[in-house]
């Protein structure tokens, strides 16, 4: 038997499998395909203090091995999900983590206050990473000082677990990941999308209403891949890799570069049923190569070395 | 329903014109009762430039047999993979999505199609029969290449048909044939086709006070309602067209 | 008639298509494939002072729509450039140029002072976006003040046009274009390659000798198209768009998105004739939509906005 | 002869083994003449995961019938789309890539091969003939189904067979058999297989003093030159595999 379950301090995971934010709606939307209850977490759409209807059509644009969206943190707000959404979700017997985003440091303070109190949410993702908003969101996320005194501000107003999530969009994401550690953040999640733009050569205009977009799918990876491993070197607190995870070798991958869990982002558009595969297809791996838990392949290609 | 994924097994692949085709899927399971105006969300295979599944409307139907027909126009790299797909080959389905069009009942509706726009039509006509509606059609296309499945909707309704070239029908656009002076002896009209269209059709409709019931064709990522890429403006705000759609009431829309 | 000429300062350019430098050899490895001579110019591999090994095979893995790079400059040294190579390509009907990498801003002076006096060389590239060397490379490109220093020192020293290749792998690229605007760089070249990491997740080990490298081919271009339009708008000299370049369509998306001239780098392994095809395409593009010069486009989605 | 690129039509897809096969493909245009242990590099069509050319030794080559063979392993995804191709496809080819090996005269020579590295042997076989040498073979395969084209080698040549399995010829590595006893009875040794068999290889020939080729296969990108990504480390620096190989005398390798 192997062991998949992970930890966050002390918040236990039945598996290192989270389906990323904006990827999942609130799970319901997968429950025709998925047994929910059998993944490590879920990680609900990006949440702000009030309601948004996010950026105009299109949104969307196809690329190589990837997709741009430019969605915008479309959302209901933080008291539209207490009430309608989270005693729909809150049975779910799984970790139920709330992407929070805003414009203004008071904005995610306001947010995350409101979240400290709902029992079946034991920890929020902290967005300072969005690229689909014209305030806020990345600008958080690429400066060191800025990454900081967010993390800093919603540690105070926050009690349970902090996962903050990191813009690739970066000259040095572990430097940025060292200080939000630095001020509490409980765990680092990368990468958010990449900045990214589609032009349509025949209308000879951008494909998305906002021009840019952020970059999600396989054509990330890579650099991911880079990301979660130079910042898995850098900071103690446990790092959740993402990025282009499509099956359960990409994700195995992650953990080896080291990763404590992973997120299941894009792919769950492509195949419906990936985040539970994705499950079976760790334990499977474990199993055939003896291994005896998660915990052997975390950061095994430095300890290779 | 609830959604499912499948394999489904192409029992036919024909040629319908130079460039669109007719797919006929069967499913191994029995197929559970499906709204007309749903779609099909199909995984590509093979295509080094198709990374998301592609959407398609449900054209016909066959429950006795478990078949799905879907037709397809060759529009880029996507379809043009699925085009050489072959008898016996498996593709991959996501279905049925998306709301569906609304059966009224002893109401006289017209079911207006522009090109693709025409494929769910010819189920949403079988229903709305059933329901003991009087059904008449009017089609626009570009050219005779676009119109299809006549002798399957002739069962359903009178056909009238206009292309742009004249090759077939009523030379112009649909909107702009004879029926659409006679719009006030419909209790309600469907439509499904390119935006123009559809939009001078609602214009139209609102003119003649007739219910106008639209079904879209937002490009889509994961059409099921989690990442909010295909919405359209409506009068309560952006509405995913992959689940709150991909049929709409014009009046809700901000047309 | 179409005129596909463009000029970067003085100097003109029979079309807008260049080869990306590493991925073209010297021009005579495509000499079985290609007219050299139809080409708007080539940029030839990176070439330091001294002699160099590169880095320690695997240098590649292949990515999603993509690959990564780790060669590490490879080459034998300016001298033997000069001695060698120099004399068997300057026959070329079209501009020579040299991409010049080093590890101290002494090497590139010293270099570029060589490579002065070479009459059929009337332009540099000067890369400071190598992510594939332990000291220098990348890391001149990723802060203003290291870019403006460096090319304010290159420029004293080289009195022809220069062409400052920028890399992808920062938070605020167009700063890094208007600083080396601001100390006399002639245009600026986009993007050098993504920092990015493969792993083999059966042999639990890195794909490449050294961890990461150079991310390449159609995978990056949302991104390169999206930092090449932030650029053009922030710069008034030239900017030369690349980054997944595969076929005429894709050129033009860069050239509408604010690149005066593109490269095409990684395509020129998969079909060895396609810079040649791409100079075709944009001609043919152009009659198609009755332009009459490649300038009309250029920068066209602004323009329509 | 110059380097090319064009589209081969399949005139013929044998499966050699479960997991083998072999292409024939026949060129429009009169082949030019070919040096044994060169390689050709495949586009893949309609392979998702597949962005580069893969290369491939040349087999045997039909100047006659402008046909070039090439026997391949299904190993991953672009060779699992190649198995697909059927008889009248188009692949399209650049070649022939690599220096090839060197022909001596009038010598008594060992061809050694393991694997996919076969391959090429045969078509140098010939040309070893025609120049007046004496040929053997050796081959070496996990199990039966890794040795194909016997027939034909045996028209060139005595060969010997291992299998790691014993299920053909004797039973452990090619480099353990008999004929290794023997080496110093051969004035040359070519070789192509997994590298620690070249490499087990290259040590005895170089006991028995015995000139020893080796056709390395480095991951590649380009295949032309350019790229300087299929390096091996020789003693004058790092040399490109595809234009400056794929043959080396092993006492110019760092092994
Ligand atoms: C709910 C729904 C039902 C549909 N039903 C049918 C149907 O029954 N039959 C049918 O042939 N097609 C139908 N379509 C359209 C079909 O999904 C697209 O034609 C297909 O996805 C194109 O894929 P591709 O890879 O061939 O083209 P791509 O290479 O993706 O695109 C080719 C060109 O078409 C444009 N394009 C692609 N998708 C759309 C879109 N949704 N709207 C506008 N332009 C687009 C692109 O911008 C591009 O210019 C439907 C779409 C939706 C959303
Ligand atoms: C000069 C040369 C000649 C060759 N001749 C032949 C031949 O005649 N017949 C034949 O079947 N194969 C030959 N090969 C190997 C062949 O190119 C690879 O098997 C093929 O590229 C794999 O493609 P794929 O997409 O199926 O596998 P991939 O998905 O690319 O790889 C599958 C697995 O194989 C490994 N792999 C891929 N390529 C290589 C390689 N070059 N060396 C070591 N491991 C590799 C990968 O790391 C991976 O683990 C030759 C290679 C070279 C360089
Ligand atoms: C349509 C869409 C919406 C997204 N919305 C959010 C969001 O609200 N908050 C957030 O932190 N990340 C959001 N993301 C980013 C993903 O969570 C993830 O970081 C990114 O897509 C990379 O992972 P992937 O390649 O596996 O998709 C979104 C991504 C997509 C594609
Ligand atoms: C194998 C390889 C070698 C490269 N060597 C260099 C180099 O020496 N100097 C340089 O400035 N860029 C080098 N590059 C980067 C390319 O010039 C180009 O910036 C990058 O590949 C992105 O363009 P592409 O996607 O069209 O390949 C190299 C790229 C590859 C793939
Ligand atoms: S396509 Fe994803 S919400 Fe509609
Ligand atoms: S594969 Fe590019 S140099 Fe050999």
């Amino acid at each position: 038997m192997v062991d998949l379950n992970i930890k966050i301090k002390d918040l236990l995971f039945k598996n290192p499998v989270l389906t990323a934010s904006g990827t999942f709606g609130f799970g319901e939307e997968f429950a025709d395909f998925v047994d929910i209850n059998n993944l490590g977490g879920i990680i609900v759409k990006g949440t702000t203090l009030e309601h948004r209807e996010g950026n105009p059509y299109p949104r969307m644009a196809e690329t190589p091995s990837g997709m741009l969206n430019a969605v915008g943190l479309q959302n209901k707000g933080v008291d539209n999900f207490i009430n309608d959404i989270y005693p729909r979700i809150k049975h779910y017997d799984t970790n139920i983590l709330v992407n929070v985003s805003g414009s203004k440091i008071e904005d995610y303070v306001a947010v995350v206050e409101k979240l400290n109190h709902l029992d079946k949410i034991p920890a929020i993702e902290l967005n300072i990473s969005c690229p689909n908003v014209k305030e806020g969101g990345m600008a958080f996320g690429t400066s060191c000082a800025s990454a900081a005194l967010i993390t800093k501000e919603v540690r105070k107003a926050y009690n349970k677990i902090i996962m903050v999530k990191l813009s690739p969009n970066v000259s040095n994401i572990a430097d940025i990941a060292k200080s939000v550690e630095d001020e509490g953040a409980d765990s680092v999640s990368l990468i958010n999308t990449l900045l990214g733009m589609a032009i349509d050569a025949h209308k000879r205009k951008p494909v998305l209403s906002t021009f840019t977009g952020g970059l999600s799918g396989p054509c990330i990876k890579p650099v991911a891949l880079r990301m979660v491993w130079q910042v898995a070197n850098r900071v103690k607190i446990p790092v959740v890799g993402l990025g282009g995870i499509m099956n359960p070798i990409d994700a195995i991958e992650f953990l080896l570069a080291g990763a404590t869990a992973v997120q299941v982002g894009t792919a769950n558009f492509i195949d419906p049923q990936i985040s539970e595969k994705i499950v079976q297809g760790i334990e499977d791996y474990l199993e055939l190569h003896n291994f005896k838990s998660v915990y052997d392949i975390i950061g095994l290609i430095n300890r290779e070395k | 329903m609830k959604k499912q994924i499948k394999d489904f097994v192409i029992i036919q692949n024909q040629r319908v014109s130079p460039d669109s085709f007719m797919l006929r899927l069967r499913c191994f399971d029995p197929l559970e009762e499906i709204k007309p105006g749903q779609f099909v969300e199909i995984l590509v295979n093979n295509s080094q430039s198709t990374f998301l599944r592609r959407p398609f409307s449900i054209h016909d139907v066959d429950y006795k047999e478990n078949i799905i027909s879907v037709y397809i126009k060759i529009v880029g790299d996507g379809t043009r993979q699925l085009a050489y797909s072959e008898e016996g080959d498996y593709l991959n389905l996501v279905y049925p999505l998306g709301n569906g069009f609304e059966i009224l009942e002893n109401k006289k509706v017209l079911l207006v199609g522009g090109g693709c726009g025409i494929a769910p039509l010819l189920y949403l006509s079988k229903k709305l029969n059933e329901a003991n509606n009087e059904v008449d059609f009017a089609f626009g296309g570009k050219s005779h290449d676009d119109i299809f499945s006549i002798e399957e909707f002739e069962q359903e309704g009178c056909v009238s048909i206009s292309t742009e070239d004249g090759s077939f029908g009523e030379k112009g656009y649909v909107t702009q044939s004879q029926l659409m002076y006679q719009l006030e002896e419909y209790d309600a009209v469907y439509t499904c086709g390119p935006e123009p269209m559809m939009k001078a059709l609602a214009k139209l409709a609102a003119e003649a006070k007739v219910e106008c019931y639209v079904s879209l064709e937002n490009t889509m990522a994961c059409g099921i309602g989690a990442c909010l890429c295909c919405v359209t403006e409506t009068t309560k705000g952006n509405k995913c067209v992959c689940t709150e759609g991909p049929v709409f009431n014009t009046k809700d829309l901000k047309w």
